[in-house]
């Protein structure tokens, strides 16, 4: 089955919430993800949606379109106040989040803020949202994201949201003690940190994809390991799933 | 005022004439407590039961220089912006929703530098109006720790005296005014919301005065058979006015979806036109309509009932 | 009409609310003073009850015997949590709360956690319950308690509701920005505190009690200033509404 | 743990395995969850909402060395002081009610050293609960200054760095388990409660290990009807049990009113005979009743439907 970059970046961010219990989840992309999951292989997975929405479902054709509308509400067990469902993440009860932003280096920090400099930024971005705590707040945090040149850069201009900081310990030295980027999933590549350095390793390649593609579409040097494997293509029951739940293709 | 001056803030609560009395009265009346420089506080959230009456009546009476705050801002900012009647903002976020992309407005009055505009994270700002709400000068997280939000913005770090660990410490955010759209309120001023609670119950406690419209107003007997149903006692209240549709077109859980062909009308105008289609419609939908219901009229009672329809079919 | 030391006690206390729109009261003798002032001369008092009932109306003979339980619930307006109603009071929005405890000294601090020493106590009474926090929080405190020379001791054995603590600017200094105790509201009389020093002192008498009698049940040297006036004896009215609120006599 | 350990209280829970799933069990494997030594946070408030039907059945299984925090803390305290099951007590407040006059089984193990009695005001306690539901080492208030409960517990003064104000710093209370009696609970765990919440949602958030009982157990669709009316997620809960009248002859607002009546006997019991009392009356109300239906019994069905039909009356 042919299929989109998005289709491949909401199939393989599926994929990794298998056995995970909770998940703080975004509009788009993430919730699609999750939906996903919650259809195939993770029945039992509790969507938390920072709007204030715990344990909504997704109707089909008709996707939330911010994390505080009533689409997300749809079928949900409990709606929190959004400081309340924060705490939730803050106390530990969140096993993962997913997060992007507008840039992202090579230690996994996100700027969703502004481009250029602080004081007079020559675009000013949307702003954090709860991207910053759920980085900083949840057991594990997955950066989806597409792969592009222009959003891997080697530095980015603003730290939103702290992935490792400058690397190595600077993270826990920041007094941020739980949670940490363990995953960056694209529509080329997974990606992860290596374990001392903390700087930015390819995992594994997407069906047809190079190490040449990945290193073209990222403004700074990678970690390529040895004897990186591939990821199972897209199979038809996900792709089926998933346009199931966007018939519109408004995301995918 | 300084972050966090939680003993100027209790001062001026105390100083304010409070009582536990009637509170009905006029959108005029109501938005005519705003004065010119206060820090406005805007429940809902993005899209989601903004009170968007309250909101145009401000306007309407030409305010200026404000600071307006919300932890997800939408379209309304824009207006305040292009009116002229902001100088800052104090956000998480702000735009109109993700398909809509940037805030063209948004992104002209702040870097051209003529609007400032203070990040904090979602929580961040969550915790500053609850350390408001509790009379406390912060509140102790994790959050933003490490981040370029700590020295944007007037956090602090320090050493836990029980732990020895790190701690950002936001202070409290003490609004002048509060503005909140519910669903339904008394006429001493104790307010229901239905769904989504937003941040609304801590802006309540945080400001000195406090605005509501409600989507309905009860009876006495009405609100004593469900006391659990109240989430903002009367004694925080200062006015209430009864307006249905109060945050059309955007949403109320379980009432209203919001009208997102409006929305795509709106950006398509601005994306066109630039600044000149944000007058054109401030002049007619802000500054034209005399009344409430002048308003709710330029959209048309058959979309108002089609999105009724829409609420109740998602959260029924 | 004749009346007893409780109904006093209750009409004195009620005069007290005039002007007053919030108040924090316990159970017993308080709830009855506000509830025959909303009944005769502050109709729009919003009674507070730290179990977490917001403007609750007493069923007459069917009196609450703690703060927290349905009794205290009836036709309210709000029934918000404990830690919550607390809250409001930290920010300012009670105007006026009403404690009461074991032991009382000349500087309003207030026992009602032991008597003897603190490691070893004689006397393990109940707790604070919420009284620290109703005389740390309110606007004005006004202590109601029956006038006896065991409960005016000099000293009290362990502060647990601080008044002026040590006198002077004690209080202020021990971080307490906000109250003060106003007044003592006694079966014999109402007492305040001197401006300077904060010691205790007689405001009024209620009629038929004599200095002599104040000072036979005190434990300690009250300021007695010249001209102390009388208080108006409880009314037929009064009592009427009164005893209407508790017909058994419970607390009366 | 030292007071506010949030590091460790946190490690605790993500150690522990935790599931999105089914948690409908048993009283007795729900309460087998606890172990001698533990701390145990009870909800309710003093006799409203009490989990009894857990309390009665972790006397039944004899654990010893155990730590119980309650806000209010009524008879039940009295119960594992004389069933030489607790080590010391969080509160606030000990006794049973203003008519029935001081604990003289509290007295008694408190005077005599064999139980430790930590008093904290009752704001303090529940921001101790509500830092820990917060994951952070303390809350910082204005309450207990001053006051000789600042030396007997472990809060600590600190000097606002926003300010320069004296504030009280609560540690974050984190206990190893919480037991609630609920309204109503779906099998995964998400609790709604009816009229005062007390200080339960925070309870339920701070302890390591969360058992629920609920009056009635209801199903998917039922919650997902009025999600709003939802305060515990399933997320934070271990165990669900169904038991009717869970709280019984304690109140369950709008279900049924505390039995005075009972009260009267059992302290009119205890004054008579002293702690024989209290062992005849754990031998026939705790050890005795194999189920919680035999326990029942022991008041009779006409007593139940006399307290269920006094709660309609005042708060229906």
């Amino acid at each position: 089955m042919n299929h989109s970059a998005a289709e491949v970046l909401a199939v393989m961010a599926a994929r990794q919430l298998r056995g995970v219990t909770s998940l703080f989840a975004g509009v788009g992309i993430p919730l699609l993800a999750a939906a996903l999951a919650q259809k195939t292989h993770a029945p039992d997975l509790t969507i938390v949606v920072e709007g204030g929405s715990i344990g909504p479902e997704v109707i089909p054709g008709r996707l939330p379109i911010s994390t505080n509308e009533m689409r997300v509400a749809h079928r949900a067990r409990m709606l929190p106040g959004i400081t309340d469902i924060f705490l939730l993440a803050q106390r530990g009860f969140l096993d993962v989040g997913f997060v992007g932003g507008a840039q992202i280096d090579r230690y996994g920090n996100l700027n969703s803020s502004l481009l250029g400099p602080h004081e007079r930024p020559k675009v000013r971005l949307p702003g954090s949202g709860g991207a910053n705590d759920i980085i900083s707040l949840c057991r594990r945090v997955m950066v989806v994201t597409m792969h592009e040149r222009r959003r891997f850069v080697p530095q980015v201009d603003f730290v939103t949201s702290p992935g490792f900081l400058g690397g190595g310990d600077a993270r826990r030295k920041a007094g941020l003690l739980f949670g940490r980027v363990s995953r960056v999933v694209t529509h080329l590549a997974i990606l992860d940190f290596e374990e001392d350095s903390k700087a930015m390793r390819v995992a594994a390649l997407h069906a047809g994809v190079t190490v040449a593609d990945v290193r073209d579409n990222t403004g700074f040097e990678l970690l390529i390991p040895e004897g990186i494997g591939t990821t199972e293509p897209p199979t038809e029951r996900e792709l089926t799933v998933l346009r199931s739940l966007d018939p519109d293709r408004r995301f995918l | 005022m300084n972050p966090g001056d939680f003993v100027e803030a209790r001062r001026r609560l105390e100083a304010k004439p409070h009582s536990a009395g009637e509170k009905l009265t006029t959108l005029e009346a109501a938005a005519g407590r705003v004065r010119d420089g206060d820090h406005v506080a805007i429940g809902g959230c993005l899209f989601s039961r903004t009170p968007l009456g309250l909101l145009r009546e401000i306007l309407r009476q030409r305010r200026r220089g404000l600071t307006l705050s919300r932890n997800l801002m939408c379209y309304e900012g824009e207006w305040f912006m292009a009116a002229g009647a902001v100088e800052r903002v104090v956000t998480s976020w702000f735009g109109i929703g993700l398909p809509w992309g940037l805030s063209r407005i948004m992104r002209e009055q702040v870097e051209s530098g003529r609007v400032r505009f203070e990040e904090w994270s979602h929580l961040a700002l969550g915790l500053r109006y609850r350390a408001a709400a509790a009379g406390v000068p912060f509140l102790p997280t994790l959050t933003m720790l490490g981040s370029d939000l700590m020295a944007a913005g007037q956090a602090q770090t320090m050493t836990c005296p029980f732990t020895g660990e790190t701690l950002c410490l936001v202070p409290a955010l003490f609004p002048d005014v509060a503005l909140l759209n519910v669903h339904r309120a008394d006429r001493f001023g104790n307010c229901q919301i239905d769904g989504y609670p937003h941040m609304d119950v801590d802006i309540a406690h945080a400001a000195t005065t406090v605005l509501v419209t409600a989507e309905e107003i009860i009876g006495d007997e009405e609100i004593r058979r469900h006391p659990d149903r109240t989430v903002i006692p009367g004694i925080v209240v200062d006015a209430v006015v009864e307006v249905p549709f109060g945050s059309y077109p955007h949403e109320c859980y379980g009432r209203y979806e919001a009208d997102f062909s409006h929305f795509d009308a709106y950006v398509a105008e601005i994306t066109a036109k630039g600044t000149e289609a944000i007058h054109a419609y401030l002049a007619r939908y802000v500054y034209a309509p005399r009344t409430h219901q002048e308003y709710l009229a330029l959209f048309g009672e058959e979309a108002r009932a089609r999105q009724a329809r829409s609420a109740r079919e998602l959260v029924g």
